[in-house]
């Protein structure tokens, strides 16, 4: 690892109030330093400089991707991607493989992603898989809003705070997740939830109840990233009165609602699906609330959630093949392959829906850039997004090639076109701070040196699908948007200071697991290179 | 000394609350082990593996540098086993075909290879074991025996135990098993539909079309059976061999699959594989994370292409496309048919293996290593995909798998390096 | 170009292990020089050779290929071609005409697994027998073939035409799962069919001089002269012999696969 | 100009440009193919009540037909693409899809093509099967005795309607023969039909009318029986007049059919051969009768 200083690029490094001035970059010892003894110099004149990028929402690892993967040979078939002096052979279509996915990431300048779904049970093989993406920095979230043990404790706020530390620890997770609380339990049984109030088939808990819980003991913990929910009633017409409810009831709470997109639906069927987008972004700048957009890109992906109840219907809409998989006490998932199309009027209307949300919720430190990868499509979109959201007439264009539908949503009447540093926001700056990781999303003393540095191309879309260069922990690992050399990051855990043992009745439910409660915690064995953020 | 919550490394089940006594680098007493996993972990230590090279006794260093001069001239070799190991060891298989430009398979593509194709197919609805125990009141085991292959899965997940939803046990469970032939599970179902050999899938289309409401002349054992499946609370169908080895192969998975899915729109139903090697899952979910594909990968093109039927063990060896085979805890002598396995003495044959078998007889090279699960530690998945991580109980002399599937791979671009 | 003169390619070598060949072809070689042609790629094994290095290679800028020799290990000749013609006077491997879209291919000997799978337009003609998924969908695919025709005077292994939706395949005999999940297209089989015939198939038409043994989710309709079937009998005629009483006679019919949507269709030749 | 001993007057027949297609009906045999295509083209002798004008062109045996049975080819004109469209998709459905044994295909190689089984698709009731054969595509619809089997869509191309000659004549047995021989003559001939009963009209009829509602009325000139009480067109001793009809799919085939029905029409008796315009204002065409004849001569 050599020192190294970046000289003449036009900084954007939000979170330390800098909007493009030209600055020069110092790196010692794989971090940002006050002044380096720089043996290489890099001149990035006319370049733009970032911190490296922070991905809040992806799906990389696990078992639900891995599914995925295996479900979709005619996709990967078409994607082949070569081996190379440095870097590993793999596929690249919608459902790359690991490598594919972190040499991918790095191309585009992004240096940290988070794995937003992982049930605690198969907690091992999404580390296993996070330990084959190179590149980037990543870290997990732990699926909690369906599993048993807290469902049927959810009036008993101490022992369901003493189980998700536990939980978090033992999955080696990073955040909560929360996933069509009480829906997903109830397609156990071949049912969902319709509304925050109602209660599930087997258990006296309402997603209102588990959302609440969750969200407190999130704060209890003070966890560095608040509860990641993917609300209930996702992908339906008419949704969003749920979703303002959802709102209302997080108000003044910290919480932050993934792809929103999903449930900014009016209407009362697909027929006359519209977008709600502007009730609903009004009230999240009302609110402390953080969200992530969830945009769709037009063509092939395939969707995964633990919404498992939505890819059963999912399935049922489209006709293709389904996968399902009921997790033990824990939680459920889906997966269904999709196309979105552009004259398809509820495709149309859901791409503006995304764009709308980034285009009307003021704060750009409170909404941030997503596919929800690959449910709306790849994260590879990302560039394409950016584009969009920093150039008005493109994005009129874009909507001139829709069903007509898009354009009876606001999209049109909005003029506002982001500014370099406000993408350097939502892509970095903000996530990293939601996520709580102090040493990233910026380029201040001290940070990791996780650098993008981009060309300054008319084409908005080109420049920051391939990075000039990209700097990991001090070491260049990009040029010209190609991997020159291959690089591992860490993973992300909890430090929760004491050491975390689970309550006797915890115990007591591991007979209502096929895996001994010994044998269920992930061993530090499978987080080689790490970092525990401390909570509080 | 005393071990406790031991994962046991024999079958699918990777049963994970044994007891082990060891003494002297030997287990000397089991609990909770089944008649298979005591009388693996009570005779560990006949048959091992020495190293040797052309049937002769030498060192371990020897075996393994032989290995990669030979490996390295290959035009096409074919890295082939993998379901006996820890996960680690697959990944580095991978790594090892990658770089070689050869081609890499699992056991999967001799067992539920079909099943895999089936998923791609259709689809798979599917849950873990302990789903099954917690809410299952129908269990449908279709051309599986689990009281021979997978002793303790009616024990520990899917007939007796009481689960959340469960609590009277075997008591509120009905056992179906439909087989071509009487067996010790089937003597213990509630009911038991004996097929006529290779008629599966025409038995499965028929309970779909019951289930769609079609009307069709057909055995009245199999409308009843229609008829309890719809009308369960939770069902699980668990198959096995029977199903995927026997007349039609993946399209009576893609039959039995889409049975499952069809059900689901009267009532929750599951499928599962009774999958056999302990790790053989793993195999697929680190091929699957690695290259996209779960098994009969070839890297000849510098990037990963699938191609069951292809580049699948059986395929390779019995048109006699590879020139060189490197086998990974895996007896393929043993287990393959006899036009494949032959050519595998016509080959540079080189086997990584813990144990002496019918293919280590034949190799070239044979290198033995610390068996995964025993002496060396690492990941395995469950037949449903729970990823468990193996113990080690005992000391072994040789390094394992992984350790040895590193030296080759180190040992290849060495020798590239040195080339160039 | 001259007409008649086209490309000649000599097998020199004999290989075991696989040749990956999917540059031989036709729309390429049309627009080559022969040190070009020579000089082509193809990965045998895991190393990269030149077509000198196998073939003897004679003729330039042809879109008519000849291919002498032995070729059961070669894989993906004519893989994608748009138009022109291959003549291969030997035995071919696998993925031959696959996804091809137009121009022909003639095997004089027999081919293997995968020929013409995801087919798109074209013709291609086998003199002897082929392998398993004949015109099928590859791997994981909703849509096999989508066009053209495939003729194998010999027989066929398995699942020939699984997941066609479009096109025609004419074949001697046929294995097990014939036009299985097909939504389209015509399937006909001269001689002997296997098992499952047009399991799970939507749409799509299966036609069958010899009397199989069919599923038990095909249910019976009739028997008459099927207008539409004398019309593609008079097509393929054009290449090959059809009996006249194929055309004139009638046809049991039978609908499944009904656990599916259940309109494709079975016709059996009665006379 | 004479021919024979029948003046062919000097003026013009005026033709129009109509949209025509070319339907091959076929069937069990020559009867049933007749059949069908008498049901189709029946009820066709002009635009002003019939929506198209249609008649047989021919006869085709089996071995040129797709489906190698016996076909009877027709022609059918309206004034417009639509028209013409819907008029297919009419009389297919109503005379053809009804008819026993028949099947229907497009016999045109036009570039403009209406859509016309995928219309009537729809009566399969959701069982109707789409085939592929070659390059085109079929509908076989489920029907009482099995399947109808029509073609996807049917070309069709700018033809010629109107053309005609005008036969005078003293006797009214003489004039028929005349008529039936110059029919007989045009049958033989392709690209044409003649779309009137027996290919002879007796009503022919001028533009406009006394009646508001009428945009057509008989042709007064031409009728024998009002001579003295209009501006007749009749020499005194003129007491039948035949007007022959043409529609084609190009003006050469018009030109050729009236040539030829002109000759044959030109016998003993028939004083005159005139024929109908309307002072250029109805049609594109303007077809010189005594022209036809300079061409032949050459």
């Amino acid at each position: 690892m050599e020192d190294l200083k970046i000289v003449n690029g036009i900084v954007y490094d939000p979170l330390n109030g800098i909007d493009g001035e030209r600055l020069d970059i110092h790196v010692s010892g794989g971090k940002i330093a006050e002044r380096a003894k720089a043996q290489r110099v890099i001149d990035v004149k006319g370049m733009v400089v970032m911190p490296g990028g922070v991905d809040i929402h992806s799906h990389i690892a696990g078992p639900k991707i891995n599914m995925g993967r295996r479900l979709r040979p005619e996709n990967h078939r078409t994607a082949p991607v070569p081996k190379t002096d440095v870097t590993r052979a793999g596929v690249g279509g919608g459902l790359s493989s690991t490598f594919v996915t972190g040499y991918r990431y790095a191309a585009m300048g992004y240096t940290t992603v988070m794995e937003p779904a992982v049930p605690p049970l198969m907690a091992r093989h999404a580390h296993e898989e996070l330990n084959d993406i190179p590149m980037v920095d990543k870290g997990c979230y732990v699926l909690m809003g369906n599993n048993e043990y807290i469902i049927s404790h959810i009036h008993e706020l101490n022992k369901v705070e003493n189980y998700v530390k536990w939980l978090l620890n033992a999955a080696k997770g990073y955040a909560i997740k929360a996933v069509n609380p009480c829906g997903s339990d109830n397609w156990k049984w071949g049912e969902n939830v319709h509304g925050l109030g109602e209660k599930g088939v087997k258990f006296d808990a309402t997603p209102k109840e588990m959302i609440t819980t969750l969200s407190e003991v999130n704060k209890r913990l003070k966890l560095p990233h608040p509860l990641h929910l993917h609300t209930i009633d996702l992908g339906v017409p008419g949704n969003y009165e749920t979703t303002l409810e959802t709102l209302e009831m997080l108000k003044g709470k910290r919480a932050h609602l993934t792809h929103l997109q999903f449930n900014c639906y009016g209407g009362s069927s697909w027929k006359d699906l519209s977008s709600e987008a502007g009730g609903i972004a009004e009230k999240v700048n009302d609110s402390k609330i953080t969200v992530d957009s969830g945009q769709v890109i037009f063509g092939d992906v395939t969707t995964m959630t633990a919404d498992a109840p939505w890819q059963y219907r999912l399935y049922r809409l489209s006709g293709n093949k389904w996968v399902n998989n009921d997790v033990e006490v824990e939680c459920g998932g889906g997966i269904v392959p999709y196309r979105y199309r552009k004259k398809n009027s509820v495709n149309a209307t859901q791409w503006a829906i995304g764009l709308e949300l980034l285009l009307m919720i003021e704060d750009p430190w409170r909404v941030y850039l997503s596919t929800d990868n690959p449910n709306g499509g790849s994260f590879t979109s990302y560039p394409y997004i950016i584009k969009l959201l920093m150039d008005k007439k493109f994005r009129k264009e874009e909507l001139s090639t829709l069903h007509q539908n898009a354009s009876s949503t606001s999209l049109p009447d909005i003029d506002r076109e982001y500014t370099l540093g406000e993408i350097a926001t939502i892509t970095r700056g903000a996530t990293a701070k939601s996520l709580g990781l102090k040493n990233k999303g910026h380029l201040g003393v001290g940070a990791d040196a996780d650098i993008a540095i981009y060309p300054l191309k008319e084409d908005i879309a080109k420049m920051f699908s391939k990075a000039s260069y990209v700097i990991k922990d001090g070491d260049l690992v990009v040029g010209k948007g190609k991997i020159i050399s291959e690089k591992y990051g860490k993973t992300f855990m909890l430090d929760f200071k004491e050491k975390v043992e689970p309550d006797p009745d915890v115990r007591e439910f591991f007979k209502y697991y096929t895996v001994d409660i010994e044998n269920y915690p992930v061993e530090m064995a499978y987080l080689p290179r790490y970092e525990a953020i401390k909570c509080g | 000394m005393k071990f406790e919550h031991v994962v046991c490394p024999l079958c699918g089940c990777l049963c994970d609350d044994l007891e082990l006594i060891v003494e002297r680098n030997e287990v000397i007493s089991t609990k909770n082990a089944c008649a298979l996993s005591r009388s693996m972990f009570l005779n560990l230590n006949a048959d091992l593996a020495k190293p040797l090279i052309e049937g002769k006794e030498t060192g371990i260093e020897a075996c393994v540098d032989k290995a990669i001069g030979i490996i390295s001239k290959a035009d096409y070799p074919l890295v082939y086993g993998l379901a006996s190991t820890e996960s680690n060891a697959q990944r580095k298989a991978v790594e090892l075909a990658e770089l070689l430009g050869g081609a890499i398979d699992s056991t999967s593509s001799i067992c539920h290879g079909p099943t895999v194709l089936g998923v791609q197919m259709m689809g798979e609805v599917t849950c873990t074991l302990g789903t099954i125990m917690n809410q299952a009141d129908l269990v449908v085991f279709w051309g599986s025996n689990p009281v021979d292959a997978h002793p303790r899965h009616l024990t520990r997940y899917s007939l007796t135990p009481r689960g959340l939803f469960t609590p009277r046990g075997r008591k509120g469970r009905r056992m179906i098993v439909v087989d071509v032939r009487e067996t010790k599970s089937s003597k213990l179902a509630d009911r038991f539909i004996q097929l006529k050999p290779g008629t599966d899938f025409e038995a499965l289309s028929s309970l779909r079309a019951l289930i769609k409401g079609e009307k069709i002349d057909i055995d009245p054992e199999l409308k009843e059976l229609a008829e309890e499946m719809k009308s369960c609370e939770f069902g699980a169908l668990l198959f096995g061999q029977g199903l995927t080895m026997s007349n039609g192969k993946n399209m009576n998975v893609n039959a039995a699959l889409a049975l499952v899915r069809d059900l689901n729109q009267h009532t929750k139903f599951a499928i599962l594989p009774m999958r056999g090697h302990y790790n053989v899952t793993g195999a697929d979910m680190v091929f699957t994370w690695q290259t996209g594909y779960p098994f009969a990968i070839d890297f000849s093109l510098g990037y990963p292409r699938y191609g069951p039927g292809e580049f699948s063990v059986v395929d390779l060896l019995s048109r006699k496309e590879v020139d060189v085979a490197l086998i990974i805890a895996s007896d393929p002598v043993s287990s393959l048919p006899a036009q494949a396995s032959s050519y595998l003495s016509e080959i540079d044959t080189i086997v990584i293996d813990p144990n002496r078998s019918m293919t280590s007889e034949i190799a070239r090279v044979v290198i033995p290593t610390a068996r995964a699960g025993i002496s060396a530690e690492g990941t395995a998945y469950r037949m449903d995909g729970v990823p468990i991580r193996l113990k080690k109980v005992l000391k072994s002399p040789y390094p394992s798998d992984y350790e040895v599937l590193c030296k080759i791979v180190n040992g290849v671009i060495d020798g590239r390096s040195k080339d160039s | 170009m001259l007409m008649g003169e086209g490309i000649k390619l000599r097998l020199q070598k004999e290989f075991n292990v696989p040749v990956d060949a999917p540059c031989i072809r036709p729309d390429l070689f049309k627009t080559l020089g022969n040190e070009k042609i020579k000089n082509l790629d193809l990965h045998v094994g895991n190393k990269v050779k030149g077509l000198k290095d196998l073939f003897e290679v004679e003729g330039e800028f042809s879109d008519e290929i000849t291919i002498d020799g032995d070729l059961s290990n070669f894989k993906g000749i004519g893989h994608k071609m748009e138009s022109g013609k291959i003549t291969i006077r030997g035995t071919v491997g696998m993925h031959t005409g696959a996804e091809m879209s137009g121009g022909k291919i003639i095997i004089e000997g027999n081919a293997s697994d995968w020929l013409g799978a995801e087919l798109q337009g074209g013709m291609i003609r086998v003199k002897g027998n082929a392998g398993n998924l004949v015109g099928a969908g590859y791997r994981g695919s909703k849509v096999g073939m989508r066009g053209g025709m495939i003729i194998v005077e010999g027989g066929v292994g398995n699942e020939v035409g699984a997941l066609m939706r479009r096109g025609t395949i004419a074949v001697g005999n046929a294995g097990d799962f014939t036009g299985c999940f097909a939504t389209g297209g015509s399937i006909l089989v001269w001689g002997d069919t296997g098992e499952r015939t047009g399991a799970f198939m939507s749409r799509g038409t299966i036609v069958l001089y010899h009397e199989p043994k069919l599923l038990p989710t095909f249910k019976y309709g009739c028997a008459y002269n099927p207008v539409f079937l004398r019309m593609l009998l008079r097509l393929l005629s054009n290449w090959v012999d059809v009996d006249p009483q194929y055309i004139t006679g009638n046809y049991k019919r039978y609908s499944g696969d009904i656990t599916e949507l259940g309109k494709g269709e079975i016709l059996i030749w009665v006379g | 100009m004479w021919i024979n001993t029948t003046e062919i007057e000097n003026t013009f027949a005026e033709a129009f440009v109509m949209w025509g297609a070319r339907v091959l009906v076929t069937g069990k045999d020559e009867k049933w193919a007749e059949v069908g295509a008498e049901a189709l083209t029946g009820f066709a002798t002009s635009v002003i009540g019939c929506g198209c004008e249609a008649g047989i062109e021919r006869a085709v045996k089996s071995d040129e037909t797709p489906d190698g049975r016996p076909g009877v080819s027709c022609l059918l004109f309206a004034r417009g693409r639509e028209e013409l469209g819907d008029q297919l998709v009419n009389r297919i459905g109503q005379a053809v899809m009804t008819a026993p044994t028949t099947a229907c295909f497009d016999a045109l190689e036009g570039d403009q093509r209406v859509p016309v089984g995928d219309k009537l698709r729809y009566f399969g009731d959701g069982f109707q099967i789409s085939k592929r054969i070659g390059d085109k595509r079929y509908w076989r619809i489920p029907v009482m005795e099995g399947e109808f089997v029509v073609e996807d869509k049917f070309s069709i191309q700018k033809g010629v309607g109107g053309g005609n000659f005008i036969l005078l004549s003293e006797d009214p047995d003489t004039a028929l023969t005349a008529a039936e021989k110059a029919v007989e003559a045009i049958g033989g001939m392709k690209n044409v039909i003649m779309p009137f009963p027996g290919g002879i009209v007796r009503s022919g009829s001028k533009v406009g009318a006394k009646y508001k509602s009428l945009g057509a009325s008989t042709n007064t000139p031409f009728c024998p029986t009002i001579k003295g009480l209009v501006k007749t067109q009749l020499p005194d001793e003129v007491n039948t007049v035949y007007e022959l009809v043409i529609d084609g799919l190009d003006i050469e085939s018009v030109k050729g059919a009236m040539r030829l029905g002109i000759e044959q029409a030109s016998t003993p008796g028939i004083k005159k051969i005139t024929s109908g315009n309307y002072g250029g204002r109805l049609g594109k065409y303007m077809i010189a009768l005594q022209e036809l004849f300079g061409d032949a001569d050459g």
